[in-house]
């Protein structure tokens, strides 16, 4: 680890936000130093996303921001339009929370990439297109050259996470503000992204803000950190420190908080689901309206697996190597060959109607959570919506009564029924995602990566709930994940996926203990289980 | 009041909340109603006969009943025609007898004018007759009932069937909007004008076959945009976990696809109503519009432009359309923020700037 | 996409065919035919459409006839009739014309004797000189007031100029052109510009600079007339697609690039949000083109396309009404498809590709 | 040509003029009419706003194309009309003219040096071919308007002879002397029936000399006009350029007119009259308002029955419906007082019936005495004195039409009139021209308070014009124009022969032994004095009749005119005369540099 300087690029002083009169950051103060990392963990919704945004004037206007604000020597407070266009993108780069949602739908990648490299470096054309590969190439993207003219919804989670950063260190930045830039990735591609932050780190003497809620990669890649809850700051202080020596009960219960157990097992082994020879393929993007259509890209190859009732499978694998295809093949959400059969159902000779009939008895949480969520539906809508249709019977009084104990269980308040969607955190609004599925008790649940935006906290508390639930109703989990200690609480068995083929699976223990595959060896290696 | 907002949801509050904050649009639904309520109980307010009167003691309720001018000592046995001076004189000498504010209805033609119509607004016509001399507020009065009656219908018919037609055409695509749409562009192509004169041909069209005819038309405007919106917003994220859900097409379509493909929509309502009372005016300018003698917005306009000399004619009709209109956007704007989400209290985008600047600093 | 639009210009044949057969028998059906004109005109009760907007002043009916009709003549009816072709039953006349029509031949004006086709180029100069400018004034105007608009939503500006842009659609577009005439162009007040017309009488005689400004001249009036009223709609509607972007994710993204607001708002916001506008250009541009502007042809005594059709409506001239209908219903379905692609150009996401229901 | 040509015309003595009934007032060697200013400047230019929105052709013969106002000012005719004297002709094209004293034919001797404007001259063959020409090509309306013309033929190259099969028209030899001719040589290879926008010669007194459809057409005063001294001309055609511009729209027109675009105007609406002029331009006294009084017989407009609805055939019911229309309500409050009511078929003219029948009159009516007390159901045309005079107020008017409702049998049944069978009368009003509600509605008003169930329809025109036809109406708006010498025409107006044919004038279907045969009298007339004593019989028919509701005339011409004109004063009596004003060029120039300073 390089040694920080004690130079501060950005301080904060009583940095206080509020929404309509809500505070939900209350007087912050903390300093990053170039070349230094300073981390902020905390309970999701805690005002860590808040608290960024705040810092570089990027609230919508329902926000009030009061505190003050340097980079550098510059007071962040009396910046005008013109200054901050100047400063944004190019002293401080911005790693948003939510990365499949926060691409201009639009435009090409290459476009948007070179468009930080336009408005700062003043590149454009063919120079500023192979600047863009260069960068694609460094957060490990693979097929770079074919990506640059793909449009974000034709790539992964963790692929637009890693265009995210791509654009974020195009200027190499005084100041990275990264707010969970790791959330999609596996550890592999995490384990590099990092240290390719470091090395920029180390070479311009960057210093990154970083949010995370993963404390064994804030134990590794920080040199201070800073603990909020519930908009208030517990303690600041070095990795080393606050982890050895932790202050507050809350820090306590954080670093305490794995998790763990194991799920019971299932009773029964008839397989609820099946899937044979599933294969996914997708056109590859074309760059112009008449342009002949290359060969189309294999998503995922012929995949077989079975869940029985009451059992989780665990998927893990490269960011991009077909998870999310898979889980939507499943759910019969994207056009695929093969068999697919829930119980004694057929569900991929199914369509309309009778497909539609089945669908209550399976549900999915999607990856996207904000994304998947109608932003003009308040949440108590969102979330009774399934009921209400699937279980006409029930009053009223019913329904409500089950929304909130369902947001309770997810541990959201009863007040933020009445609520739409842009108006909470990353973690909660994947709390509402995982909600609105469970309420309804499907057969089978697939949830794609529930908790990459939760604290360890909530994560544990999410991960009992899951399991209760499948020990009540012999729920069966298809479970994708890139947290590995998660999908040892959660999973019986695991899958693991590379280029969209299965290369290894098996009990879950198993995998994880004595792996075959050479990835899913360097996976494990990178995981830091304990 | 108290009752009724514990039993609203929040989320109704909310919006609620959202309207009347607007100051704009709070004012401008109060005003429309209270002008549509007027002009509800026109007859009230704008009439050619008495409301009650007493004549050698007896009562009378003109407005109600037809009593024929014999009961006044006139000789003709049928309905009294209470303007005139004969008859006026008569009540006068006999009893009194309760005028609406405006002793004329839309169609009365005032027989003892003092100057020659078009006459300009004046102490007994406040807004002047126009050029068969008749009122032009009472015409206004009763015009606007119509027209508001008449777009009111329209504007949701064809909101129906338009979102419908393009809604469904945009989210299923494939076959259905192929030949949905092959079957709008024949529709869309039929001639409207001599569908008209046809059916001028038979009947005399009245406010219902106008209404019925411009509904057969009046909706295809929609179907392209709300197609275009749907055809957007169904491959969204949101659509997809709809789906996933098991909700069936015309839920996701009703819950989830239309509020987000409404912002056209939306927008458009207070000009689709204007734009069907703008139709009417059309049709009564060429000739194809409602019967000689309706009180109609339109006809209005047309004796504007052929009586330059009589401005407040054109005045008038300009004034009512741009009111109504005026009163709809805003009104139409105080909605928008209702539904909307992100509504946030007035307050420009910019205060982003400002709030920097209240900041005190060190 | 090839094949969805080859599919499409395939479709258009019946499409087209529809249309023509169903005004075909629409039109025939309506009382009152050629020959009822050709009578009409032989006693005299000239039936020229313009009259029928231009009514209403005079105090007598308008009747010039003062040599006396007399009876006609049946063999002169038979004869129209032969001329017409109506002697023939109305299949054939269909299947005719649209033979003709294959060949792209679309007859001749019952009235006055000139190809269908000559009628329209003369006056696509009117046309397209009204509809290009309102056009182009509406969109340059009310895109970039709708986005002020939209950014500062509810300050006093968005007020006034909601009540600007209203004022101007509820203004009846004839009664404008009127006002404009009597304050700038008539003989009461200013005397500004002309009163009529597309150029002055030597517009061939002035320089190059000369006619582009005598053409500016004379088209002023009728474009603000014809534009007036459609600032409203573009205006708002932009407005509130923006008010429905701007919010969204993406453009926090691209201000923390360190995009300015004029990029922000022209490269990021405007895609998404003008779907429909830019989609919607085309069927604005045909809208404006062919039916939009028939009162103010009139008012500024301007022979375009509006009033061609509207008179040969008014007249029943059947080779005009057919001819047209053609052209721009061929115009239009082009048009549409056009506006379909730019969807897909627009949103990439975009496609037409069924979805089980 | 080779005909043969009866060698009988010698014997008819050559004369310089026709007239209708009497011989022309002007002696043969007269040396220009007496309302001329024979020494009239020649030059300036007047400017008229066209009618008609448009033009789309120069042709104005055929039934195709809109064609361009004025254009017949470019031919000259056989003979030309004297605006002082009600029908008489003098020579133009022609030197001398002879017609047969039994009207079988009549004969022309062209002027050797008439030119047409590309300097042909003008001969026979060319009134042939124009009278062939007009005949066979040109609108059906010739064919017609000629159809008493048996032949035409060329008898040298300067004598032309038209034979007639008719010879019980007075008129027909005065309308063949107007035919207007054009060039032979010219039109012979060209197509006559397709309309044009050739500036094609005529051999008149002006020449076209600018086409803008559209837009305008001017003609130009023919410097070298072969013509210019003859006495028809002298003192006339003075002004140099005739320019007609189109307006589409009325109101735009006016505001050209006040704009000084166009210098002369003919105002057709009360309303502008009375209160429209208070612009600058005639504040300033640059604009000059002349009222002419009418020289024709006021055309008379009416409300007609269709009588062929048994409703309308009492004449109790007519009358007591006639009462209806409040003529002097309409006339104050909607014409400032500027109209009259039309009372005569042949208003404004000797031909009107006045006071009590004429002996010469009775003569006429008497032998349809029976016929006529039983259509009209009284005697009040052999005794009472015209005209009718009902009573004046509105309220007596409606009591009289209630009292000759109940008279026919008709009583009111809870405030509906009912007839005797119990069926409501109810009537409907057909119209295509919506600015004619005002005329109708004050009516129909009055007649709802009477108990009639009433109507008003108005339709776009060819479907006005497709019932009319059919008789498909209970009441339409409908004209009976005269001129000075009613003819033919008459029999398409009234005659039961019209009733019956579908395309007549004949609007309200009358069909009476009494008017058909007055009508032949009409025809018939061989003088002035028994012309007159024919239409007032038929006029007092008629009017008893009540077969229509007349509505009113002016009375007078309207004109506005920029003032820079001359005019011969007073108006010549049976015409305007416009070809004999001329410009004052003085007050020419000083109102163009007014014009162009503002
Ligand atoms: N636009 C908004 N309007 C109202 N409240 C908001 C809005 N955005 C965020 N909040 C609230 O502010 C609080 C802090 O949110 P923030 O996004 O900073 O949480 P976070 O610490 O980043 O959590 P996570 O780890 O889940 O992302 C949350 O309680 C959230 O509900
Ligand atoms: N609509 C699409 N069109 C073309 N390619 C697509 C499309 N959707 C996904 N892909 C490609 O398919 C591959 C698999 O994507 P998928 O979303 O299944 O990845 P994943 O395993 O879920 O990755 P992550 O962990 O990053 O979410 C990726 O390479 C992606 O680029
Ligand atoms: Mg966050
Ligand atoms: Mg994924």
């Amino acid at each position: 680890m390089s040694e920080p300087t004690t130079k501060p690029l950005l301080r904060l002083k009583e940095l206080t936000v509020s929404f309509d009169g809500n505070v939900v950051v209350d007087a912050l103060s903390l300093t990053v130093n170039a070349g230094e990392t300073l981390a902020i963990v905390g309970e999701s919704g805690s005002g860590k996303s808040v608290s960024a945004l705040g810092a570089i004037d990027l609230l919508p206007s329902n926000a009030e921001v009061r505190g003050q604000r340097w980079l550098e020597e510059t007071d962040l407070t009396r910046l005008n339009k013109r200054d901050w266009n100047g400063i944004r993108g190019n002293r401080v780069g911005f790693i948003f929370q939510e990365p499949m949602t926060s691409l201009n739908p639009l435009h090409r990648i290459g476009k948007q990439i070179g468009e930080t490299l336009r408005l700062h470096q003043g590149l454009s054309g063919s120079a500023a297109r192979s600047k863009a590969k260069t960068l694609l190439e460094q957060v490990k993207l693979p097929r770079p050259d074919e990506l640059l003219d793909a449009w974000p919804h034709q790539l992964s989670g963790g692929q637009r996470q890693r265009v995210m950063i791509a654009m974020a260190i195009a200027n190499n930045p005084a100041l990275l503000i990264a707010d969970e830039p790791t959330t999609a990735l596996d550890v592999t591609v995490q384990q590099e992204i990092l240290a390719l932050l470091k090395e920029l780190r180390d070479q311009h003497g960057m210093g990154v803000l970083l949010i995370s809620h993963d404390l064994n990669l804030v134990r590794r890649h920080a040199d201070r950190v800073c603990v909020m809850y519930q908009g208030k700051v517990q303690e600041t202080g070095s990795v080393t420190e606050v982890f050895s020596n932790p202050q507050s009960d809350y820090t306590k219960a954080l670093i305490a908080a794995e998790p763990e157990g194991r799920p019971a097992e299932p009773a029964n082994t008839t397989p609820l689901l099946t899937t044979q020879q599933l294969r996914v393929s997708f056109k590859r993007p074309k760059t112009g309206l008449f342009q002949r259509q290359p060969p189309a890209f294999e998503a995922l190859k012929a995949t077989n697996l079975t869940i029985a009732p009451g059992e989780t499978l665990g998927i893990v694998g490269e960011s991009g190597s077909g998870k999310t295809t898979l889980a939507s093949a499943i759910m019969r959400l994207v056009a695929s060959q093969g068999e697919v059969q829930l119980g004694d159902t057929p569900l991929s000779q199914l369509s309309g109607d009778a497909l539609r009939r089945q669908r209550h008895r399976l549900q999915m949480v999607f990856q996207d959570p904000y994304g998947a969520l109608s932003p003009r539906m308040p949440v108590f809508d969102i979330v009774s919506e399934g009921l209400r249709f699937h279980y006409p019977k029930l009053t009223d009084a019913e329904v409500a009564e089950r929304v909130h104990r369902t947001l309770w269980e997810v541990g959201l308040p009863e007040s933020c029924a009445a609520r739409y969607p842009h108006e909470f955190s990353g973690g909660q609004r994947q709390r509402i995602a995982v909600a609105r599925a469970i309420i309804l008790e499907p057969e089978l649940l697939v949830l794609d990566e529930p908790t990459s935006a939760l604290d360890r906290t909530v994560q544990k508390q999410l991960v009992v709930l899951l399991r209760e639930l499948q020990a009540r109703r012999q729920l069966s989990y298809l479970f994708i994940s890139h947290d590995l200690a998660v999908v040892r609480a959660m999973a019986h068995r695991v899958m693991v996926l590379k280029d969209g083929e299965v290369v290894e699976q098996g009990n879950c223990l198993d995998v994880l203990a004595a792996p075959q595959h050479a990835y899913t060896k360097a996976l494990i290696e990178a995981a830091h289980l304990h | 009041m108290h009752v009724l907002t514990s039993r609203l949801s929040p989320i109704t509050l909310r919006r609620l909340a959202a309207f009347k904050a607007n100051r704009r649009a709070r004012i401008s639904l109060w005003l429309f109603g209270i002008l549509f309520i007027i002009s509800l109980f026109a007859e009230l307010v704008a009439n050619d006969k008495p409301i009650v009167m007493q004549y050698d003691g007896q009562w009378y309720v003109p407005l109600l009943v037809d009593y024929p001018e014999t009961e006044f000592g006139g000789f003709l046995p049928t309905r009294a025609d209470y303007l005139d001076p004969f008859i006026q004189q008569q009540i006068s000498d006999h009893g009194w007898a309760l005028w609406p504010i405006i002793p004329f209805s839309y169609q009365t033609l005032d027989m003892q004018m003092t100057q020659p119509s078009p006459a300009p607004p004046d102490s007994r016509h406040w807004l002047g007759t126009d050029d068969q001399g008749r009122d032009v507020l009472a015409r206004v009065i009763y015009g606007f009932r119509l027209s508001v009656a008449f777009a009111l219908v329209l504007t949701a018919g064809s909101l129906v069937i338009g979102v419908f037609a393009g809604g469904v055409q945009g989210y299923f695509g494939g076959k259905v909007d192929l030949i949905g749409q092959r079957v709008t562009e024949i529709w869309s192509g039929l001639p409207v004008l001599f569908l008209l004169i046809i059916l001028a041909s038979f009947v005399q069209p009245g406010f219902w076959w106008l209404l019925g005819i411009m509904l057969l038309f009046s909706w295809l405007g929609l179907v392209d945009i709300v197609r275009a919106e749907f055809l957007r917003a169904r491959n969204l994220e949101y659509v997809r976990a709809a789906k996933a859900m098991g909700l069936p097409s015309r839920l996701i379509m009703w819950r989830h696809v239309l509020p987000n493909a409404m912002v056209a929509t939306l927008t458009f309502i207070p000009f689709l109503f204007t734009g069907a009372i703008g139709t009417l005016t059309a049709l009564d300018f060429l000739g194809f519009g409602l019967p000689p003698g309706a009180p109609s917005l339109g006809e209005l306009a047309a004796q504007g432009k052929n009586n330059l000399h009589a401005p407040w004619l054109g005045i008038t009709a300009f004034m009512t359309l741009a009111i109504m209109l005026s009163l709809l956007v805003f009104i139409g704007e105080g909605l928008r923020d209702a539904f909307d989400p992100r509504h946030v209290k007035q307050r420009p985008i910019s205060v982003q700037e400002n709030s920097a600047q209240e900041t005190p600093h060190v | 996409m090839a094949r969805y639009t080859l599919r499409r210009l395939l479709l258009m044949i019946p499409t087209l065919f529809g249309i023509m057969l169903l005004n075909f028998m629409i039109v025939q059906a309506a009382p009152g035919g050629p020959i009822d004109q050709m009578l009409a005109r032989f006693e005299g009760a000239n039936a020229m459409a313009s009259t029928r907007l231009d009514m209403g002043g005079a105090d007598v009916q308008v009747n010039d006839d003062s040599r006396g009709a007399r009876g006609i003549d049946p063999r002169f009816i038979e004869q129209l009739e032969q001329q017409f072709g109506f002697d023939k039953p109305a299949h054939e006349r269909f299947i005719g014309m649209m033979a003709d029509y294959l060949t792209l031949d679309f007859g001749t004006s019952f009235f006055r004797d000139r190809p269908v086709i000559d009628l329209m180029i003369e006056r696509l100069p009117v046309s397209i000189s009204l509809g290009l400018w309102t056009t182009l004034l509406v969109y340059v105007i009310s895109i970039p007031l709708g986005i002020r608009k939209a950014l500062h939503h509810g300050s006093r500006f968005d007020v006034w100029t909601s009540g600007l842009v209203i004022v101007g659609y509820a203004i009846p577009g004839f009664l404008f052109a009127i006002l404009l005439i009597v304050l700038f162009a008539g003989g009461t007040y200013l005397d500004w510009f002309p009163l009529r017309g597309l150029t002055s009488p030597d517009f061939d005689e002035l320089s190059a600079w000369g006619k582009v400004k005598d053409y500016f001249w004379h088209i002023t009036l009728p474009v603000i007339s014809a534009a007036i009223g459609s600032f409203a709609t573009l205006t708002m509607l932009t407005k509130n697609s923006f008010l429905d972007e701007i919010h969204k994710q993406y453009v926090l993204t691209a201000r923390a690039k360190g995009a300015d607001e004029q990029r922000v708002l022209y490269g990021h916001v405007f895609r998404n949000a003008m779907l429909i506008i830019i989609a919607g250009l085309p069927s604005a541009m045909i809208g404006i083109f062919f039916t939009g502007a028939l009162l103010i042809e009139v008012i500024f005594s301007l022979d375009g396309l509006g009033l061609l059709g509207f008179e040969a409506v008014m007249q029943r001239d059947y080779p005009v009404i057919f001819g047209t209908l053609f052209l721009y219903t061929v115009i239009g379905l082009l048009l549409k498809l056009i506006s379909d692609l730019t969807y897909v150009w627009v949103d990439p996401r975009i496609d037409f590709a069924s979805r089980e229901s | 040509s080779d005909e043969t040509v009866d060698t009988t015309t010698t014997a008819v003595e050559t004369v310089h003029g026709l007239s209708l009934y009497d011989s022309p007032e002007l002696p043969e060697d007269f040396a220009y009419f007496p309302h001329v200013n024979p020494q009239a400047p020649k030059g300036g230019s007047i400017t008229h706003t066209a009618v008609g929105g448009s033009f789309d052709s120069t042709n104005p013969f055929i039934i195709r194309g809109t064609p361009a106002t004025g254009i017949s000012q470019i031919y000259d005719t056989l003979m030309a009309s004297n605006p002082n004297e009600p029908f008489s002709l003098y020579g133009l094209l022609a030197k001398g003219v002879r017609l047969d004293p039994e009207r079988r034919w009549i004969e022309f001797d062209l002027r050797e040096e008439a030119r047409f404007q590309d300097g042909e001259p003008v001969t026979a063959y060319d009134v042939v071919f124009s009278f062939d020409l007009l005949r066979e090509e040109g609108n059906p309306f010739y064919a017609s308007y000629y159809a008493g013309v048996e032949r035409v033929i060329a008898i040298n190259e300067h004598q032309v002879r038209f034979e007639f099969n008719d010879t019980e028209s007075r008129e027909l030899p005065l309308i063949v002397a107007q035919l207007p001719i054009l060039p032979r040589h010219y039109w012979e290879p060209r197509d006559f029936s397709a309309p044009t926008l050739e500036a094609h010669p005529g051999s008149g007194p002006y020449r076209i000399s600018e086409v803008d459809p559209g837009r305008r057409i001017v003609y130009q005063r023919n410097e070298n006009y072969w013509g210019k001294d003859l006495p028809v001309n002298v003192g006339r055609y003075n002004i140099d350029r005739v320019v007609y511009e189109y307006y589409r729209d009325r109101d735009i027109a006016w505001e050209a007119f006040k704009a000084g675009l166009t210098d002369f105007r003919i105002d057709a609406r009360a309303a502008t009259w009375a209160i429209g002029y208070n612009f600058p331009a005639y504040q300033d006294g640059l604009i000059k308002r002349i009222t002419v009084p009418d020289v024709n017989p006021s055309m008379m407009q009416a409300f007609v029955f269709n009588l062929r609805e048994e409703k309308f055939q009492d004449p109790r019911v007519r009358e007591a419906l006639s009462l209806t229309f409040d003529f002097p309500w309409l006339n104050t409050n909607i014409f400032y007082n500027t109209y009259a009511r039309t009372e005569s078929f042949f208003q404004n003219s000797e031909m009107e019936a006045i006071g009590e029948p004429s002996e010469a009159e009775l003569a006429l009516l008497e032998p349809f005495r029976d016929e006529l007390l039983a259509s009209h159901q009284s005697e009040r045309l052999f005794t009472d004195p015209l005209p009718i005079e009902h009573p004046v107020e509105l309220r007596e008017r409606l009591r009289l039409a209630l009292e000759l409702l109940r008279e026919a049998g008709y009583r009111v049944d809870d405030g509906v009139l009912v007839n005797a069978e119990g069926r409501p009368l109810s009537l409907e009003v057909l119209l295509y021209d919506s600015g004619l509600e005002r005329v109708v509605q004050p009516m129909l008003r009055n007649m709802a308070r009477l108990g009639i169930q009433t109507s008003l329809r108005i339709v776009d025109i060819n479907q006005y014009l497709n019932r009319v036809r059919d008789y498909d109406y209970d009441i339409v708006i409908s004209h009976f124009p005269q001129s000075n010498n009613p003819g033919n025409e008459q029999r398409d107006y009234w005659t039961s022969a019209a009733a019956e044919a579908p395309q007549s004038r004949n609007r309200m279907a009358l069909a009476h032994p009494a008017v058909d045969a007055l009508v032949e009298e009409i025809i018939r007339a061989e003088d002035r004095e028994s012309l007159d004593t024919a239409t007032r019989a038929l006029d007092r028919v008629l009017r008893w009749g009540f077969y229509v509701i007349p509505h009113y005339h002016s009375g007078e011409t309207r004109i506005a005119v920029w003032d820079k004109f001359g005019y011969p004063e007073p108006f010549p009596a049976y015409a305007m005369d416009l070809d004999a004003w001329w410009v004052d060029s003085e007050r020419e120039a000083a109102l163009q540099r007014r014009n162009r300073r503002r």
